[in-house]
């Protein structure tokens, strides 16, 4: 296949921000090791900038990805007091997330070979029965499936009161106000608390989208230690004396 | 396609047919093949079950080919559908199971008004698997049997403990979601 | 009983179980005879069927025999049932669900950490194809659930055991492989 065809074909199928970084490092064939970050995450950007239709899902994580780049970048540009080989590297803790999951990516290509091995044989689940219904009706069950019982079991139940509550409605405007009120207050905010709070899905999914408008017009930032580390929202510095 | 080929096709399209397969269901899945080609290799397949001594047979009936095991063989496959029956849990049990777990403890009409059917004979199945016990009379009117789930109950489900259960915010998220997705694609259709 | 006899009793229960048959349940259906016997009578039922040219075969299967038909016949077995190609999982499912079968137990927020993505809605559709389930929940602080890959995952990927999964070295062997492809492309652009 043609190179440049299979470029292509590769944008519209990444299946997240590490999976890009992945492909902009082969890209440029760059040893993971020794990832040049000013380059990185200049190509990186440069992808986000010039994707036409970006998965509002998914956007948040090529942001947090992009957040983490720039933070290493500017650590590495930061004048030291001691030298870089004394305190970690702060692009191994991205390093090491890389290379797990380039061995996660191989792990599931070899996966797909069985995969479509198993899918071309055929067997036979589903044999005429011997017994009468009631009794092979059996099946192994989980944790997930009890659990998943009982509020089918509880819903049933709920559609049997014809009770309606009226749901709640959230606007962005809101949510962005509650979000700015509470950074003002404390000088972050951690993310995954915050979204826990949220009283239903749809309130997370607006205050997900003020928050995303609130880094897109970079009024905040989002921080992570690392990966693994809560992920923390703060107003951006010119912002906050801004509103001073 | 080599004649023997054909045999190990044919052998492989009446194992995984649940009905009894015609030779005219044969003959339009193998169109490329000719009408004595495709009876020659079921002659020879048909052959080769009844001389070699094996498990499993094929038999006509109801006009077509059928794969089956042989009849002396029953008392056997029989003693294997009772020890798997044993293994698990019917959908029913499972629900009665669930209503325990989230309301124990609980008597026979608490969880028979949960699932809106009479729960007794479910109650005894869940009992004799030792997956609840009796703990005991509510003091009300008839003093019902009280009931709770057991330690094998946590074991089966490998729990540790009885409030390591999914909690109903876990749950319902999950379910929401999936609703979610069906407006969408139903909207989408 | 005469000891093929033996040989066609476990092939005809091997061919009338549902799911992937485990040494267990046929030395507990035929309790009468010596573990011996009937480990002898296997390795001779699948000899038989490796040597034959059959159009089904005795696969081995998340720890059991089941039968199942031969890859080569996929297009015709779909002829007869009017059937596509089985779909595949998403790569983002077989993502997770690597990222699960080598780090289990996992979190949810191991895995999408992992990932780089967020991997609620890959777990739920995980879960509802039974390919991985909830076994408990982690002591640690929010008491997340932790989840494992299932016996039906095994069986769809054609595992016997979970330590037949791609081995480390298999890994790297990909990813070498991939390296040397790059170069190669390399040099002639």
């Amino acid at each position: 296949m043609d190179a440049s065809a299979t470029y292509q074909v590769r944008l519209e199928v990444f299946e997240g921000p590490l999976d890009l970084l992945l492909f902009l490092i082969k890209k440029k064939k760059i040893d993971i090791n020794d990832i040049p970050m000013a380059t990185i995450t200049r190509e990186y950007l440069e992808y986000l900038n010039h994707k036409e239709r970006i998965n509002l899902d998914r956007e948040a994580e090529f942001l947090l990805i992009a957040s983490l780049l720039i933070y290493i970048k500017s650590q590495m540009l930061l004048p030291r007091e001691r030298a870089l080989d004394e305190e970690k590297d702060p692009r191994q803790i991205l390093v090491d997330q890389l290379l797990d999951y380039q061995k996660i990516k191989a792990a599931s290509l070899l996966l797909r070979k069985k995969e479509e091995d198993e899918l071309q044989k055929w067997k036979r689940t589903a044999l005429p029965s011997l017994f009468p219904e009631e009794e092979t009706d059996f099946m192994e069950v989980s944790l997930y499936d009890l659990a998943e019982s009982f509020f089918s079991l509880m819903r049933k139940k709920e559609k049997k009161k014809t009770r309606t509550i009226k749901r709640k409605e959230f606007s962005l405007e809101e949510k962005t106000k509650e979000i700015m009120a509470v950074l003002k207050e404390n000088s972050f905010l951690d993310f995954l608390d915050y979204f826990s709070q949220q009283e239903s899905f749809e309130e997370a999914f607006v205050s997900f989208f003020s928050l995303l408008e609130l880094i897109k017009s970079r009024i905040v930032i989002a921080v992570q230690k690392g990966p693994f580390q809560p992920i923390k929202v703060r107003l951006r510095q010119e912002a906050y004396l801004k509103r001073k | 396609m080599m004649k023997n080929r054909l045999k190990e096709v044919i052998e492989s399209l009446i194992f995984i047919s649940l009905e009894p397969l015609t030779l005219e269901k044969i003959k339009n899945v193998l169109q490329e093949y000719s009408e004595e080609e495709i009876e020659k290799a079921i002659k020879e397949l048909l052959e080769s079950y009844a001389t070699n001594e094996r498990g499993i047979q094929i038999i006509q009936s109801a006009g077509g080919y059928l794969f089956s095991t042989r009849p002396e063989h029953d008392i056997w496959i029989r003693r294997l559908f009772k020890l798997e029956r044993k293994a698990k849990l019917s959908s029913a049990a499972l629900e009665a199971l669930s209503a325990i777990a989230y309301h124990q403890p609980a008597t026979l009409a608490e969880i028979s008004a949960m699932r809106g059917v009479d729960s007794s004979h479910t109650l005894k199945t869940l009992l004799q698997k030792k997956l609840i016990k009796i703990v005991g009379r509510k003091k009300s009117p008839g003093s019902p049997l009280i009931y709770r789930t057991t330690d094998k109950f946590l074991a089966y489900f490998g729990l540790t403990d009885i409030k390591d259960l999914p909690s109903p915010e876990e749950i319902s998220k999950i379910l929401e979601e999936e609703k979610d997705l069906e407006e969408e694609e139903s909207s989408v259709h």
